[in-house]
């Protein structure tokens, strides 16, 4: 393959960011739009172009493996010798895989934008910045070192950053994306702790060559350990960090709620589909690596595991819809990461089962994830778009006003909850399964997220859909959205729908080479159940309007106010940041600087001063004191010599 | 009974001890500049009683001393003109009125 | 051995020079404060007589005696009222002026009694040893250039005059 | 002879203009503009001439250690010679002074009260600062160095705000200060290095080639490295810093902020480390305690401030801490790095204190309490203080990236845990970085107008533009494509990391 399609891929939302960003200003907004929607288009066909290709032209497999193509590889920047840094294009089935997302994903949300923000100041300036978050992430999933990936990595932080603050008259707009920044900066710094650990070690940046022998890593690694743990654990725990950030995993979670401050569509490109999931990405990017430095796999596991329970316990206390759909974000990829720290690089445990079944079920589920979260979100936004509001409870009864979000909406909520034919039941089947081979207690708890997801979606469905009207409505009635909005919402749908037909194992697997997908039938059955039981209770309590919610509320008051305010996350780190780092740190190390530091240096000045106010009572002005004073040294100086020399 | 330089250099250390007494105490500038004065005469009366006694010979002591009489009328007429000039602004000729010149 | 008549002169000399002194600078009065150090400066005029400088001698009187009284006196008048009587000293002033006038003199004198500078030769010795300086000689000494001449710093005299004169005028002019 | 060395026109060529300026009458603002913008642009245009002979030299093969050497007899009796040569850092740093006098001239355009005698010190100022980097005889650099500390007392003085006598005072005394110290050091390095043909000499090369009396070497150490870290504002010789720059006018605090301040990093390493090889490698470890709190201290210290130029002096005194502690750490990658930052630092921070000044002359407070939305008002000035921040921050595809990232990496070449446990408190500074940047753009720049008044502001002129699109474009050069300066640093190393390890083989032995 020629290096002209992927370098476009990657320049087109460059220029686009450059040309949108420089001279949007000038350009009616109209233009603006269209140029932006073009371009993702064009570089949509690219991606698709290239990831097709790759999965489907013969000469990227060789023995039934497919192959990693370093399509191009420049350096950028040299440290030393060996430790260079390059920019590159690395193509393999991860990668193929996320063109395709991002860029889907991407361009829906560029054509959805054209309805959605079409009224809003700094259109052109919201192109700007997709198409510079477009750029970053593509940049990020190709990436063919950890360098170029921690760059990348970065950028799109600064996009994400750019694009949550995007109406920044908002405080609480500039608030959150200062947040998004600064708690994903905090993460980024564990991130460059273990690149520079793990490169210092190993020598190179390069994935290919880590990942393709990560006994050598090991041994590089020598038997050096730190407070108990070797370094390469360091290492990968740290880096892992970075990715907690991007993902949100706890305790690292609490700037994607806020992030819901961004424009509706923003939300579902970079805080649902796209951005987040960079994580899951970062550690299937280095799986080989994390499989042998012991630990660190059971750390993304544990980690996943109390993530994804508890953003599903606080998603069904939320009222505002953003935020439900936010948390739902996290503790889906909390599934993502469980089920890849459950997963192996032995081919099979016990001689039977495919070890590395948890990378692919992951990976099978960031893809369908991505798609119907972001129809999801798009919904949300159609749904915004017409009610002005992000409460459901200003909605209810919306079925018969917006029949094409209504149904969309459905499907993303049948998705979700995993029930055959959706694509969801098929991706989390395969984690399901994956993580009751390793241990069955994974298995069982994440089979109750998974009803918990189900619940709190469906309640989210009934709240908005069903229950009772607003009477505002009378005033106002909402309506269908523009077309620019509902052909992504068809087209999401129509993908959810489909989607888990993917014979996913014969593309995206850890060792590239093919697996066959079959339906673990004990498994699927039991959360099959489970989410159908979740969606009755659901129906029971929501479908129409009825005092049961109020009822269960006052049972546990306490556990209700505790799940709605996040179990007060972000008061303890109001707490840290504000009253510790800012009031006790900040504070008491400028105080330390003008009332120590500077006052020394002003006390030597002080005392310099003193001195020569001193000295300077001698230059009275008085001439008799003079001569007194001179009449006094000469005669010393008489005395003196004379004693010196008689 | 020889007359030595001693006999001579006692009544020109006196002199000048009046001198370094009244420049300090008096607060008049006139009678600063009269024990001034006294100071300079000593000095001159010592330049010539040490060319007498320890180098008859020569008179350089002496023209040091025709130079210091010219150097103290000058410096005299000077110093009163400013006494006058300060006494037309001030009002007076005390010397403790006179102490800007400092710092 | 000198003769009498020089060393009761001398006696008689140092007497009015020493007492003079004292109440020249003790005097409160200061007319009276100029007219004793006119006193005192006759006394030192008689000294270079009686040391065999008779042209200094006259030039002591005629300047100093003479002109400096005469401006010293100008300026009292002009200063001063009649009869007007200084302050009395300040005693912290009084104390700081004594103290250094005996510490000076006791080291002087004590240096005068102590070291070896004296060569022991009486008036009339030196006298002899030396011949009577006269006119000529000091003409010569002063608007020559050589060795023991002193043409520049008799110059330089006469500028400094010169720039005194206008200086005083200067400083003394009526704005 | 003299006039034919393009080095020497460096220094020429201000004092062309401060003579031309002298011509000027202080009320014809027109002809100021011109001599000062003909000059800057000669000395930007010299620059770049000298930076593409430079290469040109360097790709032909010649590999001296340094180019264009020239030296001529100043002061007989003393052996001081005016002796010129660059290598590619101070090839680097010429261009960042002229880049920096080229935009400070815009930022500057209306200056008032006195515009000439301003643009006379301004001129004195660029003068030393040229004088330095192009001098290989110590005793010439630090005589340059001298002539550019003192304009400052006067253009804080005098075209300063708030306390600004106090400010100026601190400032040249602080500095000052730190020059006795140095001043003693170059003495004792100048007389205790062996002789060459019967008498000290002060050229640098030489005196690098023989080597300084190894048991003065730690005293002298200690001595020019504080005195070049007073100017690099290590703790705790930084609180010029903050009052300095706070007072400072414009394109003072540029010029300051931008070259002054790297006048000290680099006397560091050119002087400090590369003629006291033995000292560095015994004492470096006390300064990298020091820097490295500097490091975190300053960045601490900005995230309370409310003037915004004391915000970006903490920030300094964060980010030349990170300068020296990378030069200390005594291997290539890292002191390269620490040469990048240099460079990003003086180019960000000259932008930072020209948006800081167009805003304050705008809204006439540098208090962010009384500012907000501005962006809304003037989105260029606002684009263009988000992209400094960034470059701050360290945002990839931006200087500030490039140059921290290299220090990082190189810094952690050293394999004990003492240099481990400070890079990672180094490291800590990017977030802490990123807090104090995006609290004053958040409380600046976004959420809602905080005066009424601001609304009627205008956004920037010509002029400013010209000033920080000049800036902005090094920035992001240096930030896209950083391998060419890397590597022209790097390779400018290679006879000083050779020295140092020569020193340290023979320690071992």
């Amino acid at each position: 393959m020629g290096s002209t399609l992927p370098i476009l891929i990657l320049a087109i939302p460059l220029f686009m960011f450059l040309l949108l960003g420089l001279g949007g200003v000038k350009m009616p907004r109209k233009v603006c739009g269209v140029l932006g929607i073009l371009g993702m288009g064009t570089t949509m066909t690219l991606a698709y172009i290239v990831a097709l290709s790759y999965f489907f032209c013969p000469e990227f497999t060789v023995d039934g493996v497919r192959q990693q193509v370093m399509v191009f590889d420049q350096t950028w920047l040299s440290f030393t010798d060996t430790l260079v840094v390059n920019l590159g294009f690395l193509l393999d089935p991860i990668c193929a895989m996320m063109l395709m997302v991002i860029t889907t994903i991407s361009f829906m949300v560029h054509l959805y934008s054209w309805g959605y923000m079409e009224h809003e100041d700094g259109f052109q300036r919201y192109y700007a910045f997709l198409s510079l978050f477009s750029f970053s992430m593509l940049g990020l999933v190709v990436a063919t070192n950890i360098f170029q990936m921690y760059i990348f990595w970065e950028l799109v932080g600064v996009s994400s950053y750019l694009l949550i603050g995007f109406f920044y008259k908002l405080p609480s707009a500039v608030s959150a994306s200062k947040k998004a920044f600064i708690v994903t900066r905090f993460a980024d710094l564990g991130f460059l702790i273990g690149i520079l650990i793990l490169s210092f070690y190993t020598d190179t940046f390069n994935f290919v060559e880590m990942t393709s022998n990560p006994g050598q890593v090991l041994a590089e690694c020598g038997g050096a350990t730190f407070m108990g743990a070797s370094v390469l654990t360091w290492a990968m725990v740290l880096i892992f960090t970075g990715g907690m950030g991007k993902s949100a995993m706890m305790p690292l979670h609490i700037w994607l709620p806020d992030a819901m401050e961004g424009p509706t569509p923003v939300s579902a490109l970079i805080h649902a589909a796209t951005m987040v999931v960079a994580g899951v990405y970062l550690v299937a990017r280095m799986f080989p690596v994390y499989c042998i430095a012991e630990g660190s796999m059971t750390f993304i596991t544990v980690v996943g595991a109390i993530t994804a329970f508890y953003a599903a316990v606080v998603a069904c206390a939320q009222i505002d819809i953003k935020r439900v759909l936010a948390f739902s974000t996290i503790s889906q990829i909390a599934f993502m990461m469980v089920s890849l720290g459950v997963a192996t690089d032995s081919p099979y445990i016990k001689g039977e089962f495919y070890g590395g079944l948890g990378y692919m079920a992951s990976m099978f589920h960031l893809f369908t994830h991505a798609m119907f979260k972001a129809l999801l979100f798009l919904g949300a936004g159609a749904l915004i778009h017409a009610v002005h509001s992000n409460d459901y409870t200003k909605m209810g009864g919306l079925r018969k006003y917006m029949p094409i979000t209504h149904w969309t909406f459905l499907i993303g909520c049948l998705a979700i909850a995993g029930i055959w034919p959706f694509s969801g039941f098929f991706s989390k089947d395969e984690m399901l399964a994956a993580m009751f081979e390793s241990h069955w207690f994974w298995g069982a708890w994440m089979t109750m997220v998974a009803g918990l997801t189900a619940f709190y979606m469906f309640r989210l469905y009934y709240l908005i859909f069903w229950w009772e009207e607003n009477p505002e409505y009378k005033h106002h009635t909402p309506h269908d959205s523009p077309w620019q909005m509902s052909l992504p919402l068809i087209i999401l749908a129509a993908v959810s729908c489909v989607a888990g037909f993917i014979p996913f194992g014969e593309f995206v697997t850890w060792n590239r080479m093919p697996y066959h997908i079959h339906i673990e039938l004990p498994v699927a059955a039991t959360s099959l159940t489970v989410a159908v039981l979740a969606i009755a209770l659901a129906t029971v309590m929501y479908r129409k309007k009825n005092p049961l919610p109020e009822r269960m509320r006052n049972l546990f008051p306490a556990l209700w106010t505790a799940a709605h305010r996040r179990f007060y996350w972000d008061e303890i780190y109001q707490f840290i940041t504000h009253k510790i780092i800012f009031g006790i740190i900040c504070k008491s190390i400028a105080w330390f600087d003008r009332h120590v530091i500077d006052a020394t240096m002003d006390g030597f000045a002080k005392i310099t001063n003193c001195a020569s106010s001193a000295i300077k009572g001698f230059q009275s002005g008085n001439v008799q004191a003079y001569v007194a004073w001179y009449f006094i040294g000469a005669v010393l100086l008489a005395g003196i010599t004379w004693l010196c020399f008689i | 009974m020889d007359l030595s330089i001693l006999w001579y250099l006692v009544p020109s250390v006196i002199m000048f001890a009046c001198g370094v007494f009244g420049f300090i105490t008096r607060k008049n500038m006139i009678a600063m500049l009269i024990s001034l004065e006294l100071i300079l005469n000593s000095a001159d009366l010592n330049f010539v009683i040490f060319n007498r006694f320890l180098f008859p010979g020569s008179m350089d002591g002496m023209i040091f001393t025709l130079f210091a009489i010219a150097i103290a009328a000058a410096e005299t007429a000077i110093a009163i003109a400013i006494i006058i000039n300060i006494y037309r602004a001030v009002g007076n000729t005390d010397i403790s009125g006179v102490n800007k010149l400092k710092f | 051995m000198d003769a009498v008549s020089n060393i009761i002169l001398y006696f008689v000399v140092a007497i009015v020079i020493a007492v003079f002194s004292v109440m020249a600078v003790a005097s409160r009065k200061i007319l009276r404060a100029a007219t004793y150090l006119l006193f005192v400066l006759i006394g030192t005029a008689i000294f270079y007589f009686q040391l065999g400088y008779q042209f200094l001698g006259g030039v002591q009187i005629a300047v100093y005696a003479g002109g400096i009284m005469v401006l010293f006196v100008f300026a009292i008048a002009l200063t001063h009222r009649p009869d007007e009587k200084s302050r009395p000293l300040e005693s912290h002033r009084l104390r700081v002026g004594l103290v250094c006038s005996v510490i000076g003199t006791v080291l002087l004198l004590f240096a005068l009694f102590t070291l070896p500078l004296i060569n022991g030769l009486s008036l009339t010795e030196c006298l002899s040893q030396s011949h009577a300086i006269t006119m000529h000689e000091i003409g010569k000494a002063f608007t020559g250039t050589e060795k023991y001449q002193y043409l520049l710093p008799f110059e330089a005299i006469s500028v400094l005059l010169l720039a005194c004169i206008i200086g005083g005028v200067t400083i003394a002019r009526k704005r | 002879m003299l006039f034919g060395n393009i080095l020497i026109w460096f220094v020429i060529i201000p004092v062309i203009m401060l003579a031309g300026l002298g011509l000027c009458r202080n009320s014809s603002m027109n002809a100021i503009r011109s001599v000062m913008v003909v000059g800057s642009t000669a000395l930007l245009g010299l620059a770049i001439w000298l930076c593409c002979d430079f290469l040109r030299l360097r790709e032909m093969g010649v590999d001296d250690e340094m180019l264009f050497t020239g030296s001529w007899m100043w002061y007989a009796p003393l052996n001081i010679h005016l002796a010129v040569g660059v290598d590619g850092i101070s090839v680097l740093m010429l261009m960042l002074s002229a880049i920096i006098v080229f935009a400070g001239t815009f930022a500057s355009w209306k200056i008032n009260p006195l515009p000439k005698n301003f643009f006379l010190w301004f001129c004195l100022l660029s003068t030393g600062v040229f004088g330095f980097f192009i001098s290989i005889d110590i005793f010439t650099m630090f005589m340059f160095y001298e002539v550019a500390l003192i304009p400052m007392y006067l253009l804080i003085g005098v075209w300063g705000t708030g306390r600004k006598e106090y400010s100026a005072m601190k400032l040249t005394l602080m500095l000052m200060g730190g020059s006795a110290f140095l001043m003693l050091g170059l003495l004792g390095i100048h007389w205790l290095s062996p002789e060459v043909d019967g008498a000290h000499t002060w050229n640098l090369l030489e005196i690098a080639k023989l080597g300084v009396d190894e048991s003065w070497q730690r005293m002298l150490f200690v001595f020019t490295f504080v005195g070049f870290g007073v100017l690099g504002a290590m703790f705790p010789f930084h609180t010029w810093s903050p009052d300095g720059h706070a007072c400072a006018p414009t394109a003072v605090s540029m010029l300051h902020a931008g070259v002054l301040m790297k006048l000290g990093g680099y006397g560091c390493f050119r002087i400090s480390i590369y003629l006291l090889p033995q000292a560095a490698n015994e004492l470096a470890w006390i300064f990298i305690i020091l820097t490295g709190i500097s490091i975190v201290y300053g960045a601490f210290s900005a995230c309370v401030q409310t003037d915004l130029k004391y915000i970006n002096a903490y920030s300094s005194v964060s980010h030349c801490g990170m300068v020296l502690f990378a030069l200390l750490m005594l291997n290539q990658t890292a002191m390269t790095g620490g040469i990048l930052q240099m460079l990003s630092h003086g180019l960000m921070t000259a932008l930072f204190f020209a948006l800081i000044g167009m805003i304050y002359g705008r809204t006439h407070t540098r208090d962010i309490r009384q500012m907000g939305g501005l962006m809304r008002i003037m989105p260029y000035l606002g684009v263009c203080y988000m992209i400094a921040g960034f470059a701050s921050l360290g945002l990839p595809g931006l200087s500030g990236f490039v140059a921290e990232m290299t220090i990082f990496f190189g810094s952690f070449q050293d394999a004990d845990t003492f240099h481990r446990i400070f890079v990672i408190c180094a490291t800590c500074s990017i977030v802490i970085t990123a807090v104090y940047i995006l609290r004053v753009v958040g409380k600046l720049l976004l959420g809602p107008v905080y005066d009424d008044h601001h609304l009627s502001l205008t956004d920037a002129t010509w002029f400013e533009r010209l000033s920080t699109v000049t800036l902005i474009l090094c920035i992001a050069g240096i930030g896209c494509f950083p391998n060419w300066i890397n590597e022209t640093i790097q390779a400018s190393f290679s006879p000083i990391i050779a020295a140092i390890q020569n020193t340290g083989i023979l320690a071992a032995i």
